[in-house]
């Protein structure tokens, strides 16, 4: 048990409730150069402060969503689906 | 022991960071003649992961690159009392790497073998032999992971993690290296490609050489320089126990189980488990970590229910996408160097890294005991391969 | 064909009358049918209703597949449920809908809704089911869950998706039941933990002659 | 001398219950059942509990709060067990601990004498020239280093530890006046509020107050002494069920968003509040003075409970050094109770008397202003007291006595302030550490702000519970000229070398100077360096004082004094209390078939979470059942997915790297996946069921991880498909042996020939109206058919076809049989064979991956891997037949150097010799060639690298 994570449908739970995947990232087009596909994979910018991360409500409702979270604090973050992910981030999320 | 000093105008090598690696770096910087040289910690020595570690050193890795680095920092270790005149309180116990699995029996195997090949005092041990050296632990098919068997490995230990830190502190100083506590790095600059000068909340100094060696805040002082690092930074919880009679006379690992415990010489249990699975820069201990540590220890000890938990905390953990460092030039920036990516297993590598970091330093190339740990292997997807044997922190 | 309840281990350790219901071997009673239903009424008592249908859908059109199984279904929020004495229909997200009822009714249900617009899945053998009943099921459950699950916040009809004893389970609260729907591997390990924190607040397992399946009417 | 009182002239006593009595180092104690093992023990004259850690020295109960070493314990062989805070029982063991041979006469008190010689640090300093020393002086250290004992014969093993959760609107840690008023103002706005307490009973330091309550805003309590307002105060609320009380309870930690962890006994409480009020209070203040751990020298407040909560009077020729009004309330209370009150010791400098100084100066005992004490005398046992100037110097006056009282002022206990991310700051205007601005849904009342009266204590308390209540900005608190008490300088410069600033660990005001003149000048290192703090009490009785010290000491002003950092637990919390129950570890997964195996005297086999079947009899005479026979396995773990709708060939295109448009209805495939990485971490089958209807298995680790994965793709992707998880709504079993076809004939209408059903294909059809799903696949080598089927038949169909198969000799097969049969075909496992870096291509199913697609997940990372060529290989090998069996991960060397390692090995019993999968250097993977293994033993035996399959080769038996 630790902070409390807010998943936009069940509300707040105890962030062991969760599975984390990563912070949000661009996925480069199928025939970027590799130096793309590895920065995709492997680099992060690893804020201490806030950032926007895929987060799993696995033993909840089993939905996907974002985070918006200060690293430093856990504290005040924001939880929205991806629908709601501003459009110019999704595009630049690409891949669709 | 060691003096605060002015900054001066100019240092050859400006060093981010006074954990275990910076003040080594230093400290054999020194011993090549390079004395011009600046620690800069933004809080105390040994605030970082130097401090908040559990004091483990071991060489029992899975790879040829990890065997022959972390055997050259044991080796280091063993004399290093005597070289820098502090004792470090190097407790050579023995270390145990349990395995709850098959697949994780076959893995302790292939690390005794690798390590059997390459000098390294290994071996498996059967539940029964673990026994007699740990009469406490439980080996029966009670627990929910029974013990299956046992990588040994005399050589491992535990040491005084701070003392390491002071005494590489005072050795750097004595011989002409300035450690610079409260002095925070605000920005690093960089002119025409090359390292001209650091800025500080002490004032600004020039450089030839910068190298960010932060653990876990470096993706953060690389920014300053728009690198960008595969790094994730994780916390790592660990706890102490309140003083007992010497019970546990071994380091004693479980990968199934995420835990490690030894005991020191003051007689406390000093215990560990894996990073917590979200990245945290805040340092700030949970109650879960204390629950399911204690879950853990006792299907091992059961006779350790009363013992009771003295102090907690938390620090940083640089985790690798391959569970090896980087300790490398970087070749956009000359004169920039990054020393990180330490992930959980940084400690036990201060001696080697301090060591290998000098010598890149003094000589501008890498030697080849750290060509793997190259920052180029993630653009060119030539991964180390310690990532299949990572335990936990251990 | 008989169908195993996953806790038929446990039927074997207890002097259990089993009885054959729509299919599926259950228990009738654990030995003592008065002594349950003392627990029923004064203690706490932990039944297994694995056997009733569960049926999920899923997909932007679930609530109108929802609809075709319970008339308002649609309309509930998310963490609502919607029941009658037969069925009930619980809504667990905005896409996601959990339509519990009465063994064998399954089949025609499944029938009705349109497969095409949502995804259906039977998961009436993949979910368990036990129920806490009695007045002194909250105290199990404040043993069992980090959830806030007080009765003036998490009122009847309420349905929360957290874990127990770190099982992943759906819960749905009835006004007399709370119902713990859960995968089915896992049955055996959270009836244990159940009973295992439930002696001292008067919780004995018991069958469905003392608790039969109900859903209760109601929003 | 100390004695159990029985009247007392200004207040009345406690009722102390029944008599019994327990054992302490073997002597026979007589006590009460209302006594805490201490105030037994001090009634009983027992005044020397324990040994100090490092010399020895001799210690005795100080606070009797249970915050310091002195407390700790053995009981019924229990180590570090508090006495200040543990009932007494009848016939309880209590023993002092790190003492040999006894408490009184304890052979290590000589490391005492030594004190002066010891530099600081001195462990640093000694031991390690040369190299062989400090093995040595290490095991000598260890004979002695520790306090308790851990008890090895695990007596209590079995002690049921219990968890708790608790949702309170406000949680209210301590029950004094502040803590009381806060949750009835949290009550008054109609909230559930849970009151926790660490004593025995509520009240707080009110409980040991006779001075009257004046002015306070609840007029009932007005006019009567505050252990008795505090008791009605306690009525009242106790009527309101909103409330719920613990008291004996500790919270030990507060953590992120409001969680509260408290024990109490063997139970573990895990409180999440939508507000948390802290009103922890204050303990006296620790000074710093020559011998100022003897025994006989005991806080203010303890004594005060000594005599108001037990009737003990803990010595009879009493000084008191003071600092405040509160030491002449002391005073009284030991004048009352019959003790002779030799002098007051008044740091303040003479002014106008308080209304207790006026009383204590009617009853003649003397007050020495402007004073404190420079040293004490008295080795188990305090004898004489010396005092003098507050600025140092030489004392200038002597008074013998058996009990010194320390009421120097206050202490907030910030710890949990703390914890909440603050630190404590010294404010010099309150003379006390203190903890401002706490974060939101976080108050804080009551003394640790600074000692107040009790009326200011209750409205200050009602205001923060009301604002707690409606999450409302936290009140002021302020205090008064008069309410401020002094607070003495960190030391007394006086003569001598024993002024203990960490009692626990022993550290002296010398070495801590000594090693702040070293370079240790940052607090915290002061505090690794020296271990002060770090001791049984982290810090608790010497935070301040560790603070305010280092601080003048490294030249800043003591108004800058930051003590270290404050870490959970608060108070020791053993491992039982915190694992609780054994249920909370990690559940058991069963399949559906698993009372079964059960029937089949099974030995289980732990995968992760799930019990799967070892084997049965044995794996090797079990590969015999399959060879010749017919065998049947549960495989109910697999991963099961169902992917169906209009994009499904376009998602398994992109999810998966093989192509599936040609992929027809009836079809069975083995399936590979990569991440994007590149890595391959997952195979399978995937099966054309119905026209756009798949059907894929996973392995059993990755049923819900490649569920929540595809789950995450159609969500970013947007998909038109419906991807239904079917792991545990399907049970399956793999029927498998030349004879499979002729068993499972019988039971299904279809026609099951090798022409109507060829090898890898699916059919669906059903067993006894059970509808089930076949597909003819060959893990194991031979003919086989896995028949996957919904759950809740999982027992009745095993015993259907266990029944049905008799004639044909079915015998069920486990887990590790199987491994042997596949590895006799040569088939890899995922995790098992491969690892976190292994391309498909070095694995050997880069066959699997048709990279000639626009996109899939891993098509970049696997195009790198293919042009860049193999390093490595997976390759299967075999032994000559007299070779040993090597291990599981044992190495591949050539000429000593390490060129691979074995993942797999066993011995073959069909072809009667060693057979294995190895990863070796792709110029050493050749067919034919030979490498050498190196055994665990050292002993080296070759293998030869085969390029297909040791049993059944062409796949004839696969495909007949």
């Amino acid at each position: 048990m630790s902070f409390q994570l807010n998943c936009p449908n069940c509300g707040k739970r105890a962030v062991s409730e969760f599975t984390f995947k990563s912070e949000l990232k661009i996925r480069p087009a199928a025939d970027a150069d590799f130096s793309e596909w590895t920065d995709y994979v492997y680099f992060r910018e690893n804020n201490m402060g806030r950032q926007v991360e895929w987060w799993y409500h696995r033993s909840g409702c089993q939905s996907w969503f974002l985070a918006e979270r200060d690293t430093l604090n856990n504290t005040d973050h924001r939880s929205f689906w991806y629908e709601d992910l501003e459009q110019n981030s999704k595009d630049k999320n690409g891949g669709n | 022991m060691w003096n605060n000093h002015e900054l001066k105008k100019n240092y050859d090598v400006v060093i981010i960071g006074g954990g275990a690696h910076g003040l080594a770096t230093a400290y054999y910087l020194a011993k090549l003649g390079i004395t011009n040289v600046a620690v800069m910690e933004q809080k105390f020595i040994g605030y970082g992961g130097s401090g908040r570690n559990t004091a483990i050193l071991r060489s029992n890795y899975r790879t040829e690159e990890g065997i022959k680095f972390y055997d050259q920092s044991l080796s280091l270790y063993e004399d290093l009392a005597g070289e820098l005149d502090f004792n470090l309180m190097f407790s050579r116990q023995g270390h145990f790497t349990l395995g709850h699995s098959t697949a994780a029996v076959s893995g302790l195997v292939t690390r005794a073998e690798n390590n059997k090949a390459l000098g390294v005092d290994s071996y498996f041990l059967d539940p029964l032999e673990i026994k007699k050296m740990l009469p406490e632990i439980d080996i029966s098919d009670h627990p929910r992971f029974p013990v299956h068997g046992a990588l040994y490995h005399p050589p491992g230990g535990i040491i005084r993690h701070d003392a390491v830190v002071w005494a590489y502190a005072r050795g750097a100083e004595r011989k002409g290296a300035q450690i610079h506590q409260l002095t925070e790095v605000q920005d690093i600059l960089v002119e025409n490609g090359k390292v001209s000068s650091v800025v500080t909340n002490r004032g600004t100094v020039s450089c030839n050489t910068v190298i960010s060696v932060v653990a876990g805040w470096s993706s953060e002082v690389c920014k300053k320089v728009n690198i960008k690092l595969p790094f994730v930074t994780h916390p790592l919880q660990a706890l102490v126990t309140q003083s007992y009679k010497p019970w546990l006379n071994h380091v004693v690992v479980s990968g199934t189980l995420h835990i490690y415990l030894s005991q020191t010489d003051r007689g406390e249990l000093v215990c560990g488990n894996g990073i917590d699975t979200y990245p945290h820069y805040g340092m700030r201990s949970t109650l879960g970590f204390l629950e399911s540590y204690a879950a853990h220890v006792l299907e091992l000890f059961p006779v350790l229910h009363n013992v009771a938990v003295q102090r907690q905390w938390a620090g940083l953990c640089d985790m690798t996408p391959d569970y090896s460092p980087i300790i490398s030039p970087i070749d956009e920036i000359n004169g920039f160097y990054v020393n990180g990516g330490w992930g959980t297993y940084g400690f036990k590598a201060s001696p080697a890294s301090g060591y290998n970091t000098a010598q890149m330093v003094a000589n501008g190339k890498a030697p080849k005991m750290i060509e793997p740990f190259r920052y180029n292997r993630f653009v060119e997807n030539r991964l180390v391969g310690e990532k299949a044997a990572a335990s936990v922190g251990s | 064909m008989i169908k195993t309840s996953p806790l038929s281990g446990i039927y074997r350790n207890h002097p259990v009358k089993l009885t054959e219901f729509s299919g599926w071997q259950i228990a009738d009673n654990f030995g003592n049918a008065e002594r349950e239903l003392i627990h029923l009424s004064q203690g706490s008592v932990l039944a297994d209703w694995s056997h009733i249908g569960k049926i999920s859908l899923s997909g932007s059109d679930a609530a109108k597949a929802a609809e075709q199984t319970i008339t308002g279904a649609s309309k509930i929020e998310p963490l609502r449920s919607l029941s009658n004495q037969n069925m009930a229909a619980l809504r667990l997200t905005r896409n996601d809908y959990l339509i519990l009822c009465q063994s064998g009714m399954e089949t025609d249900l499944l029938e009705k809704i349109d497969h095409k617009i949502t995804t259906v899945i039977d998961q009436t053998g993949a979910l368990g089911c036990l129920v806490l009943g009695g007045p002194r099921r909250d105290e199990v459950l404040q043993r069992s869950t980090a959830m806030d699950l007080r009765r003036d916040r998490v009122i009847a009809g309420s349905v929360i998706q957290s874990s127990i004893h770190t099982v992943s389970m759906t819960l749905y609260r009835t006004k007399h039941f709370d119902i713990i729907i859960h995968p089915r591997n896992l049955s055996e390990s959270l009836y244990d933990a159940l009973m295992d924190v439930g002696i001292g607040v008067g919780l004995v397992p018991c069958g469905i002659s003392t608790v039969p399946v109900s859903f209760e009417e109601g929003k | 001398m100390a004695k159990r009182i029985t009247t007392h002239q200004y207040c009345d006593l406690p009722d102390l219950g029944e008599r019994l009595s327990f054992k302490f180092n073997g002597k026979n104690i007589k006590a009460f059942t209302s006594d805490s093992i201490t105030s037994a023990l001090i009634a009983s004259e027992k005044t020397l509990l324990t040994r100090s850690f490092k010399y020895h020295r001799p210690r005795g109960a100080y606070d009797v709060f249970g915050q310091g070493h002195e407390s700790l314990v053995t009981v019924n062989k229990e180590p570090n067990i508090l006495a200040d805070r543990t009932r007494v029982e009848d016939g309880m063991f209590v023993e002092s601990q790190n003492v040999w041979p006894s408490v009184d006469f304890d052979i290590a008190a000589v490391n005492d004498v030594l004190v002066p010689m010891l530099p600081n640090g001195f462990y640093y300093k000694m031991f390690h020239k040369p190299k062989w020393i400090w093995p040595i002086a290490e095991h000598q250290i260890r004979k002695v280093a520790g306090l308790g004992k851990i008890d090895v014969t695990g007596k209590h093993v079995d002690r049921r530890y219990e968890k708790h959760y608790r949702f309170p609107d406000v949680c209210v840690v301590g029950g004094g006046p502040s803590g009381l008023a806060a949750a009835k103002g949290a009550l008054d706005e109609g909230k559930q509020v849970l009151l926790i307490d660490d004593n025995p009973e509520l009240g707080g330091h009110a409980l040991h107050s006779i001075l009257p309550v004046v002015n306070c805003s609840n007029s009932a309590l007005n006019g009567i002494p505050e252990y008795k307002a505090v008791k009605k105060l306690i009525e009242e609320l106790a009527e309101n069920t909103n409330l719920e009380v613990m008291v004996n309870t500790s919270v030990f930690g507060l953590y992120e968003d409001n969680l509260v962890a408290a024990q109490c006994d063997a139970n573990l409480f895990k409180i999440r509040a939508e507000s948390v009020v802290l009103a922890p209070g204050a303990t006296d203040r620790h000074l710093v003075f020559e011998n100022n751990d003897r025994p006989g020298i005991l806080t203010a407040r303890g004594v005060e409970n000594l005599i108001m909560c037990h009737a003990v009077l803990p010595g009879k020729d009493t000084v008191v050094v003071t600092t405040h009004d509160g030491g002449f309330h002391t005073a009284l209370l030991l004048k009352g109770a019959g003790a002779n009150v030799v002098a007051i010791i008044d740091g303040r400098e003479p002014g106008s008397d308080g209304e207790f100084e006026k009383q204590v100066r009617n009853l003649a005992i003397p007050i020495y202003k402007g004073l404190t004490v420079h040293s004490a005398h008295g080795k188990k046992r305090i004898n004489r007291v010396d005092v003098g100037p507050i600025s140092g110097g030489d004392s200038h006056q002597s008074f013998d006595c058996d009990l010194l009282v320390m009421a120097v002022g206050f202490k907030p206990q910030v710890n949990l302030l703390s914890m909440g991310r603050k630190r404590p700051e010294w404010d010099s205007q309150r003379q006390i550490l203190r903890v401002n601005d706490l974060p939101s849904g976080m108050y804080s009342t009551g003394d640790v702000h600074g000692t107040a009266s009790f009326s200011r204590l209750y409205t200050e308390g009602t205001d923060s519970g009301k604002a707690a209540a409606l999450n409302d900005d936290a009140p002021k608190t302020e205090r008064t000229a008069d309410e401020i008490i002094m607070a003495l300088p960190a030391d007394i410069e006086s003569a001598g070398t024993h002024h203990f600033i960490c009692k626990c660990m022993d550290v002296t005001r010398t070495e801590a100077k000594a090693s702040i003149d070293e370079g240790y000048d940052q607090v915290e290192s002061l505090k690794r360096y020296s271990s002060m703090g770090m001791g049984p009490c982290q810090g608790k009785a010497c935070h301040e004082a560790v603070a305010r010290l280092a601080a003048i000491d490294t030249g800043i002003s003591e108004a800058k004094a930051v003590p270290t950092t404050m870490r959970p637990p608060f108070s020791g919390v053993s491992f039982g209390v915190l694992a609780g129950r054994a249920p909370h570890l990690s559940p058991i997964r069963r399949t559906p078939i698993h009372q079964c195996h059960i029937d089949h005297g099974v030995k289980f086999l732990d995968a992760g979470q799930w019990k799967r079947p070892d084997s049965y009899t044995n794996p090797q005479e079990e590969v015999g059942f399959v060879r010749n026979g017919l065998g049947m396995i549960d495989v109910s773990t697999l991963g099961k997915i169902e992917i169906n709708g209009p994009d499904a060939v376009a998602f398994l295109h992109f999810m998966l790297p093989a192509k599936y448009a040609k992929f027809e209805v009836g079809r069975t495939r083995y399936s590979i996946m990569v991440g994007e990485d590149g890595i391959l971490f997952e195979d399978g089958t995937i099966s054309h069921l119905e026209q756009g209807k798949y059907y894929l298995t996973t392995t059993t680790g990755n049923q819900d991880a490649i569920n929540a994965l595809f789950q995450w793709w159609l969500l970013v992707e947007d998909f038109d498909v419906q991807v239904k998880n079917l792991s545990l709504a399907n049970a399956a079993v793999n029927v498998t042996g030349a004879a499979s076809r002729e068993f499972l004939q019988k039971l299904v209408e279809i026609d099951m020939s090798n022409k109507a059903f060829p090898y890898m294909h699916c059919r669906q059809t059903s067993i006894a109206d059970v509808p089930v799903s076949f597909y003819r696949i060959g893990f194991t080598g031979e003919l086989g058919y896995e028949i996957h089927f919904p759950a809740e038949y999982g027992e009745s169909m095993w015993r259907y076809l266990m029944t049905e198969g008799e004639t044909f000799g079915i015998k069920p097969f486990g887990v590790e049989t199987q491994r042997i049969l596949r590895l006799e075909k040569g088939h890899l496992i995922p995790g098992t064979d491969s690892d976190a870096l292994s391309s498909p291509y070095e694995t050997g199913v880069g066959f699997a991956i048709k990279d000639d697609k626009v996109d899939f997940v891993g098509k970049a990372f696997l195009k790198h891997f293919k042009d860049r060529g193999l390093d490595n290989k997976l390759v299967p090998y075999q032994l000559d037949p007299s070779s040993p069996i090597p291990d599981d991960g044992v190495a591949v060397l050539e000429n000593g150097e390490i060129a691979g390692r074995v993942t797999s090995s066993r011995m073959s019993p069909t072809m009667k010799r060693g057979i294995g999968l190895a990863w070796v250097r792709n110029d050493m993977s050749g067919s034919g060639n030979n490498f050498t293994i190196r055994l665990a033993d050292g002993q080296d035996v070759t293998a030869t690298v085969l390029d297909h399959a040791v049993y059944d080769p062409e796949g004839l038996r696969l495909k007949s």
